[in-house]
């Protein structure tokens, strides 16, 4: 590791990509693919957060449990694409603003 | 067993028989059982009142009943008798009887017989327990007790609605005054602790100086409980200020009224401040307060008496006028001769109303005077009967002859004293004295007049013209409109003819034991011996004044009434406004009309529905629920079903979570 | 009687009914509720008869650790006995008053009552402080059943209104007991009772439970659910809850706020007094303008058991038995009120006093039956009401002179709104045909008020019976309050005895022979 | 210099494409903005010497996750151009809050600290033994320590296996067409799967 | 790395995964109609994995022999007790499904679908993981194997568009919520230099850093949204409301006792030194949850939709336990959730059986007017477990809040206990409309339709525990809660 770059510069860029993440949550009315793959942004924060702790740290373990929540993340995708079909299949729209039948 | 148990319980066990066996006993039953009870009553207690009379018997008490006890504070069902209890055991059951026994003719055609007379019974029971009490608490049992029997016996015919009214106001009035009583029961065991009647005499003149406090200030001890006390005689005994209910009570049978609302019950009062007579000579502001309003009174009755026409009205203010000579008398301390009148009023006035039931009998139960005249042939027993009544209560006599009719023995001996007390309060009660006096002489000789003498007027009454089914057009030039009075059967006639005897005699034989007795009454009250020295000392002109006012108040009657009849009418249009005051009771109805039940429903109304519903239950309970409700709606907003919506919340609990750590 | 566990039975006997009754058609009910009620009050009988008066301060004892946090613990004292006694003894007569004018739902009605039943004997027989609030809490559910199901018009608004303001002021005192069994670390009513809390903490812990009792009470202003819950529950539900449901809060202060808080009473008696004297005057001219017997008898029960608290304050024996007089009173007569107005309700479907008079003609033994009532619940001597008013009110005069003034005001209300009430109802012309036609009452109403009448009689001319079984208990209790005892403001000074009566008169020699001779 | 060149270089275009990815009005484009995101962040990690992560970066998400996604966008018929553009109604309050939630996250990764910003202390346990690769590290400690681990993120892919294949499979109806029978696929003989025809011309076959 | 001693300790996990894989293969071959026996078999297994839990529980298993894979796992008795309740309430939701899918008609759309058990069954062995975590990590993944099966079955009616927009809600929500989670987690990580409890606990001890101040609240904000504590409740309502019934059960008790174990360990062994970094945050939270589950409830006219709210409230009160930081708190949450788990269940099993003669189910409050006289076993039934869930005595709901208030009180938190049992009375409101509409509105007679034999057992178990007689139960729930309590505090 040198001198010039920090960790806190890795940090703050999962920071950044963490709230971005959560904007695209939040903010989009579009459509709820968008909002998966804004999860997965939250997701590579973490990533960057752990990878980049665990090499300042000289620890693997965080690479590790990158690997985990890479796997994991994947599993998730699969899910939430697949509950994405069905509701797609029955409501014929993704948008966000359409997904509110329940509410009050 | 004391003859005493017979004396007070008979009574009670007659009204349980006749009061619910109504059905099985009928009429008669319930009728010979009553008074059965009440004969034996009254046989029972002349040997005790004679016993005093002679000096053989000497007080005692009879325990019945373990009744209170709560720490301190005890109080048992006892029957004491003193000289003082046989005084009222004489009139109450005396009268009792007899008005039980006129009760026969009188309500011989109401269907709840049985009811009324085991009313009566009820009422008698009361009224000896309140004489016999040994304690203040059974002295309240008494006092309630009457109230109860009053109530009842006003609303006893419960359909007519003024009668329900009357029978109500009776009862709340009196309460008014038994707050007082209340509090100066309490009052007195704060003090005493004690509520024993002889304990609490005997401490009392320790207590003369003491000081206490009473809502907030300091006040004389004695006084103060006297006063409270006396409020409650006060509203039994109809005195200025509570008296209007007594008027109202006329509502009730005239027996009723013969019994309870003349010889006996409202003279409660004045028994009661009598019996705690030690008392009230250690509180020199009560016992002026005494005075004044028993003399104020005395001279306000008069004054309404003069005007009514309902004859029972007029001998209801009569009523309210004696009993204030009773009360001015115990105010400047003659007890005695407090007692003495309440004895001889018994007689007198029990006569005079009974004898204006058997005119209202007679007339059909019309009571209005102008529309009377001219029964003097027709009844001839009632008119005497009631010639003997006026002449007792005008207090007909003549002081060197050393003879009158009872009513001269025993007022004339009040204003004397009260001339001789000399004190201001004395000296106020004296002129009321006198004049009332006068006023009574008027009313009572115009009561006289208007009913007996004259032509008849009877059918101007919508009662005699139901009756015979006549207009006064139809009539004619005959006022009588055919209607025949009917003299009143025997059993009506014979208790006139007793009191009549009582009337005219009981002043002259009693006078001497309970003015100038000490010993007579044995301790039994407070006896000023000086005073009464005094009383005999008092210039002629006092001796004579009550009989020349007596003769003034004669003369007025018999011109206004016989010699000139249109002189009241023209008399009463030149002084209108003054009439109208009078006549009105001095708008004392209207005016806690006004201020007092108007109010109660006003005050209960803007409670009920301003207070209760409008600000408690608006902004609690219904407030509440408003409020959350309210908060549920936010809620389900915020539940908009959005994702971002759901998300966004999630990160302001975040941030907020954050910052509040940061802080 | 050792060993045998009586106050146990009595619980399980009505709850045995409970069950029963759920499970079997009308009339089976009505039979078994009116059996298990009867059962009960023979054991209470029973209970009364083995009370050794002058005995131990708590007896029948019985404790069982069966659950965790607190235990099974009963047993009584005299003021606990009076209480179970008006329970036991109001039942038979509440499952009369049923008898026909529930049709609906019998089976969970009687169920629901004997239910009811066990929870108060539990209430006024628990000595632990959990099991205490299990009862208290506990007779929310069949009576809100009870007022929801079986009531009026606006049962609903009524039943929620009981349920949750009665819910909110108690959930607080639980916490209170929570705060009391963490300091004391016990939770045994009798050993609470001696414990002395310390002065900060008393304060709050008796705020909380005031905030129960005094709904429960109820007093001025925590009231209004009180004549809403009565107007719509049915007449034995208004019996109950005016006859045992209330008397809960006065017990509550008399076991809870006063000996375990003696400071805190002393601090707050102001308050008590305050609403108090409010609630004597103000819902008693409520009660003036009412049109609903019901209501209006409702609100005369705020009155009356204001005069129960400001005895409960009085700090003293004759303001603690008249409470404890007045709550066994009160039970009684406001029961039997409004069995009377059952009466004619099961007759005409109506509440309206308008809608009746001139009774006496056609019920002239319910009109004496109601009279009687009445003028106990004026406080007539010779009636229970009067025993109980009259030594609650000496108490208090004792403690402040004004407070006694305003509060004896409700003699004179009380007696203006009942008997404007009897007036309307009973006396008057003729003017409703229908109500001229009703009949007078029934044998089974007869078996319903006879008894209460004869108790009320019996209370009011010897209430010793019912004074001795606790009088060795509320002196405990004075004892141990006394020191907290608020000064009075009456402050008697003896001074110097004046030398003469006030009509004391010098002797004066006669002026002329002939005044005296005139002697008469 | 050139590392540091780098980083800026890969965290500038890793923030500029995730910035894409939520503004795009494509969701195709997203996907494709995503991919660029991935292999800058796979960049970043490797300038940190994790090159195992980055490379699964890489391999699991462009080569599976992110074309799941371009799968599904192009499977699903969605008309895009009807796609409701825009952001939700507080959109400011949105910003605003994004900004908060940034600014205290650079609070507390430390980047406003002074002097820099104190990492925890391991045990050293899990270091990289020396002359070991990364990648070789990482093997050990997955399948020796946290072979738990492991075994629970298969059990992971099998339950995603399992969802997606319940959410998404649709049995074919009864007596449809297409319906494919497996055993009697593998039971099939060449005589029953053909049929030798000799048409003659211009007239077809029948088959 | 003992691995006989950490099977050993892991056989009721290695028991369900195992029957997980072979019911797995069974629904491959059978198909949908092996659905019931598939479920019952499931139930089996986790009556056979409970069983493995009672001499640990017994004994009230502490201390380092408890740690399983290298300390990755910490199977110590309060980790057996979430587990025992974790598997009752996943046995009562299995064995209520196949009454509510129509299991007859297999491979329709209304279908019972043979995966069900299997999806349950991962659930619970990710639970199983979560609460026997020691290691965030594992904890990660326990969380992520139960999440990802939770949202399969929020959507497994997939024809119903109101399951799949539950899925949707609930997987797009519980993703941002993990990603909070994980943050956290990577936080702590680069704080403290350990993803393991011990590790992270070592590194948090002293003065608290930015840094690891922030790992601590986003992790509690993760597991917040799990528990459904507000402001992460808001998935609850819709989630509840939409997915199928029996799987709401399974949502309203399993994955909470889960969640709030697992909470509870995080919070006792990592955050324990940090208490005031975290207590009033959930004094809030404990708060806020008691007033809007209320509040939200009030208004609702689905009883599904109701009954979550009813929960997030019941967090509240579970809340206030763990508030308290101590022993006796974690404890009375322990009782708490062991009651609430019963009611809950019995309150969804008696939804279930509102069901028309054709089998369509009921879920508004205008469905069931007048319930007593229609149907009163359930309406009696439904009586028992609202005046419970209420806390109204005798009751048992009672005692829950009891021994939550009481450990609150002793605790010191007197006007926190105050404020938050008069809030109660809010929720106190919507339980009695529950007996108010089938007891005093007029019967509408709609629920006609029969209800199955496991449907009125388990409503009548549930009914049982709540009832009075279920304070025969209190003498042994406390002891093993005070037990699982106590080895949560053994490193404090």
């Amino acid at each position: 590791m040198n001198e010039i770059i920090g960790i806190e510069h890795y940090l703050v860029v999962g920071a950044i990509l963490f709230v971005l993440g959560v904007l695209g949550i939040f903010l989009n009315r579009k459509n709820v693919i968008v909002i998966l793959m804004a999860v997965e942004l939250i997701l590579l924060a973490v990533n960057i957060n752990f990878v980049a702790f665990s090499a300042f740290m000289q620890d693997l373990v965080g690479q590790v449990f990158a690997m985990l929540v890479l796997t994991v993340a994947a599993g998730e995708a699969a899910i939430g694409l697949a509950i994405l079909v069905i509701y797609f299949r029955g409501r014929g729209t993704i948008a966000v603003d359409d997904v509110n039948r329940m509410r009050g | 067993m004391h003859s005493i148990l017979f004396v007070v319980f008979a009574p009670l066990a007659a009204a349980i028989i006749a009061g619910f066996g109504n059905r099985m006993l009928g009429n008669t039953g319930a009728k010979l059982v009553t008074t059965g009870a009440l004969f034996l009553s009254a046989a029972l207690s002349w040997p005790i009142f004679i016993g005093f009379l002679t000096g053989s018997a000497s007080a005692e008490v009879v325990p019945v009943l373990q009744w209170v006890r709560s720490g301190d504070m005890t109080f048992d069902w006892a029957l004491r008798v003193d000289t003082l209890t046989a005084v009222m055991l004489v009139v109450i059951n005396t009268v009792s009887a007899l008005v039980h026994l006129y009760s026969w003719g009188y309500m011989d055609e109401d269907p709840s017989q049985p009811r009324f007379f085991a009313y009566l019974s009820l009422f008698t029971f009361a009224m000896l327990m309140l004489v016999t009490a040994d304690n203040l608490v059974q002295m309240f049992f008494g006092w309630e007790g009457v109230g109860l029997a009053s109530y009842l016996l006003i609303g006893f015919w419960y359909h007519k609605p003024s009668a329900g009214a009357a029978a109500i106001k009776a009862f709340v009035v009196n309460r008014v005054g038994d707050l007082g009583f209340m509090l100066g029961i309490f009052g007195t065991y704060l003090v005493f602790s004690t509520t024993s009647i002889p304990e609490i005499l005997e401490a009392a003149a320790s207590m003369s100086g003491a000081t206490i406090g009473f809502l907030g200030a300091r006040w004389p001890t004695m006084d103060i409980l006297c006063i409270l006390l006396f409020i409650g005689a006060m509203g039994k005994s109809a005195q200025l200020g509570l008296h209007t209910w007594l008027p109202d009570a006329m509502e009730g049978p005239t027996p009723v009224s013969a019994l309870i609302h003349a010889a006996t019950m409202v003279t409660a009062g004045v028994f009661m401040v009598c019996r705690l007579s030690p008392m009230f000579e250690a509180a020199p502001i009560a016992l002026a307060m005494v005075t004044v309003v028993g003399a104020a009174t005395c001279f306000f009755a008069a004054t309404i008496g003069t005007t009514q026409w309902d004859i029972k009205r007029v001998i209801a203010y009569s009523t309210c006028s004696q009993l204030g000579y009773m009360f001015f008398a115990a105010g400047v301390g003659a007890y005695g001769a407090a007692m003495f009148h309440l004895f001889t009023h018994a007689f007198f006035k029990a006569l005079l109303f009974l004898g204006a039931g058997s005119v209202i009998h007679a007339m059909h139960h019309e009571q209005d005077m102008r529309y009377y005249g001219g029964l003097r042939k027709r009844i001839p027993i009632t008119f005497w009967a009631m010639m003997a009544g006026t002449l007792a209560i005008t207090g007909l006599g003549v002081y060197h002859l050393g003879a009158g009719f009872a009513g001269f023995w025993s007022k004339d001996a009040i204003i004397e004293v009260a001339f001789a007390r000399g004190t201001g309060a004395a000296s106020f009660a004296f002129w009321m004295g006198v004049i009332a006096a006068l006023l009574t002489s008027f009313y009572s000789w115009r009561l006289m007049f208007l009913t007996f003498w004259g032509t008849p007027r009877w059918i101007e009454s919508e009662h005699i013209q139901h009756c015979v089914h006549k207009t006064p057009e139809e009539a004619g030039a005959d006022t009588t409109g055919g209607y025949h009075p009917h003299e009143s059967p025997w059993v009506m006639l014979i208790p006139l003819i007793v009191l009549t005897v009582g009337a005219v005699a009981a002043g002259q034989i009693f006078a001497p034991a309970f003015l100038d007795s000490a010993d007579f009454w044995g301790g039994s009250i407070f006896y000023n011996e000086n005073l009464i020295h005094a009383m005999h000392e008092v210039p002629y002109w006092v001796k004579y004044s009550a009989f020349v006012v007596m003769l003034l108040g004669l003369s007025g009657a018999v011109y206004a009434y016989l010699l000139k009849p249109d002189v009241p009418a023209k008399f009463v249009s030149a002084v209108a406004p003054l009439h109208n005051f009078v006549f009105r009771k001095w708008y004392f109805d209207e005016l806690y009309d006004a201020i007092f039940v108007k109010p109660a429903f006003w005050f209960g109304h803007q409670f009920w529905k301003l207070g209760d519903i409008a600000t408690i239950d608006r902004f609690g309970p219904n407030g509440v629920a408003w409020a959350v409700q309210r908060g549920a709606v936010a809620a389900k907003s915020i539940q908009s079903g959005y994702l971002y919506t759901y998300a966004l919340i999630m990160l302001l609990g975040l941030i907020a979570a954050t910052t509040y750590a940061l802080l | 009687m050792d060993g045998f566990p009586i106050l146990s039975i009595m619980l399980l006997v009505p709850l045995a009914g409970a069950i029963i009754c759920l499970f079997v058609e009308a009339n089976a009910a009505r039979w078994t509720a009116l059996l298990a009620t009867f059962a009960t009050f023979a054991l209470g009988v029973m209970l009364w008869a083995n009370y050794d008066i002058g005995g131990d301060q708590w007896q029948f004892t019985e404790r069982a650790e069966l659950v965790a946090g607190f235990s099974y613990a009963l047993g009584i004292d005299g003021i606990s006995l009076l209480l179970i006694m008006l329970s036991v003894f109001l039942m038979p007569i509440c499952v009369l008053a049923s008898w026909g004018a529930i049709q609906k739902r019998v089976g969970e009605y009687m169920s629901a009552f004997l239910f009811m039943e066990t929870l108060m004997i539990g209430t006024f027989a628990a000595q632990d402080i959990f099991l205490f609030y299990v009862f208290f809490e506990a007779g929310l559910i069949p009576m809100y059943l009870i007022i929801g199901v079986w009531g009026g018009d606006n049962r609903i608004y009524a039943s929620y209104k009981f349920f949750l303001y009665t819910l909110i002021g108690s959930v607080l005192m639980l916490i209170a007991m929570f705060w009391m069994v963490a300091l004391a670390g016990t939770s045994d009513i009798p050993t609470l009772m001696q414990y002395d809390f310390p002065a900060g903490a008393q304060t709050w812990l008796w705020l909380a439970f005031f905030a129960s009792f005094a709904v429960k009470v109820p007093m001025w202003p925590f009231h209004t659910w009180l004549p809403d819950a009565h107007v719509q529950a049915p007449t034995a539900g208004s019996v109950i809850l005016a006859g045992v449901l209330l008397k809960l809060g006065g017990y509550g202060f008399l076991r809870f706020s006063l000996p375990m808080f003696p400071q805190a009473s002393a601090d707050f008696a102001w308050l008590v007094f305050a609403l108090s004297m409010v609630a004597v005057v103000y819902t008693s001219l409520v009660a003036l303008v009412q049109h609903d017997m019901k209501k209006l008898i409702a609100y005369s029960s705020v009155a009356h058991m204001a005069i129960v608290t400001v005895g409960l304050f009085a700090f003293n024996v004759q303001g603690l038995e008249g409470a404890v007089i007045i709550m066994l009173s009160h039970g009684l007569v406001s029961g039997a009120l409004f069995l009377c107005v059952g009466v004619i309700y099961d007759r005409l479907h109506t509440r309206e006093i308008e809608r009746y008079g001139a009774l006496s003609n056609n019920m002239p033994y319910y009109a004496l039956f109601f009279l009687l009532f009445t003028m106990a619940s004026i406080g007539l001597p010779g009636t229970s009401g009067f025993v109980g008013e009259f030594l609650s009110l000496a108490g208090i005069y004792q403690v402040s002179t004004t407070v006694a003034l305003i509060c004896t005001t409700g003699i004179i209300l009380g007696a203006a709104y009942m008997l404007y009430l009897y007036r309307r109802v009973a006396f008057g012309p003729e003017k409703n045909e229908d109500a001229q036609a009703m009949g007078d009452i029934s044998p089974r109403e007869w078996a319903m008020l006879a008894p209460i009448a004869a108790v009320v009689m019996w209370m009011g001319v010897y209430p010793e019976s019912f004074l001795a079984p606790m009088r060795a208990d509320i002196a405990a209790l004075d004892a141990r309050i006394a020191a907290a005892a608020p000064a009075s403001d009456s402050q008697l000074a003896v001074g110097t005895p004046k030398a003469d009566a006030a009509n004391a008169v010098p002797y004066v020699e006669s002026h002329s022979n002939d005044a005296k001779d005139g002697e008469h | 210099m050139i590392q540091a060149l780098a980083f800026y270089l890969f965290a500038s275009v890793v923030i500029a494409s995730a910035v894409m990815v939520i503004m795009a009005r494509n969701p195709v484009h997203s996907v494709l903005w995503l991919i660029l995101a991935f292999f800058n962040a796979a960049g970043l990690m490797v300038l940190v010497g994790a090159e195992f992560i980055a490379m699964l970066l890489v391999i699991v998400y462009v080569g599976a996750v992110a074309v799941l996604f371009l799968f599904v966008v192009m499977m699903l018929d969605i008309d895009f151009a009807a796609m409701r553009a825009g952001f939700i109604r507080n959109f400011p309050l949105g910003i605003l809050i994004a900004a908060i939630l940034l600014a205290e996250l650079m609070l507390a990764v430390g980047a406003y600290g002074a002097g820099g910003i104190e990492l925890g202390q391991t045990d050293g346990s899990a270091a990289t033994p020396v002359g070991a690769s990364n990648i070789e590290a990482i093997g050990a400690l997955l399948y020796g320590r946290y072979i738990l681990l492991f075994e629970i993120a298969g059990i992971i892919l099998l339950v995603a296996m399992i969802g997606a294949i319940v959410l998404t499979h649709r049995e074919p109806k009864p007596g449809a067409r297409g319906r494919q029978d497996i055993g009697k696929q593998i039971a099939r003989r060449p005589e029953e799967a053909t049929v030798m025809k000799q048409p003659t011309v211009g007239e077809g076959v029948e088959l | 790395m003992d691995f006989a001693s950490s099977f050993a300790l892991t056989t009721a996990e290695l028991i369900l995964t195992g029957a997980g894989l072979v019911l797995l293969l069974w629904t491959a071959w059978a198909g949908d109609k092996a659905a019931k026996p598939i479920a019952y078999a499931a139930v089996l297994a986790f009556f056979a994995a409970g069983f493995t839990l009672v001499p640990g529980l017994h004994d009230g298993a502490i201390g380092p022999a408890t740690l399983a894979f290298g300390g990755l796992l910490k199977i110590d008795s309060f980790a057996l007790f979430s587990k025992a309740l974790i598997y009752l309430a996943a046995i009562g939701c299995l064995l209520v499904a196949p009454g509510f899918f129509n299991s007859d008609a297999a491979g329709t759309e209304r279908g019972m679908r043979a995966e069900y058990a299997v999806l349950v069954l991962f659930a619970a062995l990710g639970m199983s993981l979560m609460v026997s975590a020691n290691d965030f990590m594992s904890l990660y993944l326990g969380l992520e194997l139960n999440s990802l099966s939770a949202y399969v079955l929020a959507s497994i009616l997939r024809a119903d568009t109101r399951s799949a927009e539950a899925g949707l809600k609930y997987f797009v929500l519980g993703a941002l919520a993990s990603g909070i989670l994980l943050y956290g987690v990577s936080l702590l990580y680069g704080f403290t230099g350990g993803t393991d409890f011990a590790g992270v606990r070592a590194g948090l001890t002293g003065e608290l850093g930015t840094g690891a101040l922030f790992g601590l609240i986003f992790v509690m904000a993760g597991l917040a949204f799990k528990i459904a504590a507000v402001p992460f409740h808001m998935w609850t309502p819709d989630v509840y409301e939409g997915a199928p019934t029996p799987v709401t059960a399974f949502f309203a008790t399993a994955p909470k006792v889960a969640a709030v174990a697992l909470t509870a360990r995080v919070v006792f062994e990592v955050f324990g030194a940090q208490v005031e970094a975290w207590r009033q945050i959930v004094m809030f939270t404990a708060l806020a949850s008691i007033v809007f589950g209320a509040l939200g409830a009030i208004g609702q006219e689905n009883l599904k939709r109701l009954l979550a709210y009813s929960s997030i409230n019941n967090v509240g009160f579970i809340l206030l336990g763990l508030a308290v930081a101590n022993q006796a708190g974690a404890a009375s949450m322990l009782v708490y959730l062991f009651i609430y788990v019963a009611m809950s269940l019995g309150s969804f099993t008696a939804l279930l059986m509102l069901r028309s003669k054709e089998g369509d189910l009921y879920e508004t409050f205008g469905d069931i007017a007048g319930l007593a006289v229609t149907r009163p076993a359930i309406a009696w039934g439904l009586l028992f477990l609202m005046f419970s869930l209420a806390g109204i005595p005798p009751l048992l709901g009672f005692y829950s809040k009891f021994v939550v208030f009481q450990a609150t009180v002793e605790a010191g938190l007197v006007a926190f206990a105050a404020i938050a049992i008069a809030a109660s009375v809010i929720g106190a409101f919507y339980y009695i409309k529950f007996v108010k509409v089938m007891f005093f509105d007029e019967p509408v007679d709609l629920v006609t339709g029969k209800s199955g034999t496991a449907h009125w057992v388990l409503l009548a178990v549930t009914a049982a525990i709540i009832s009075p007689i279920g304070y025969l139960l209190t003498p042994s729930l406390t002891d093993l809660a005070g037990k699982a309590a106590g080895a949560l505090f053994l490193t404090i």
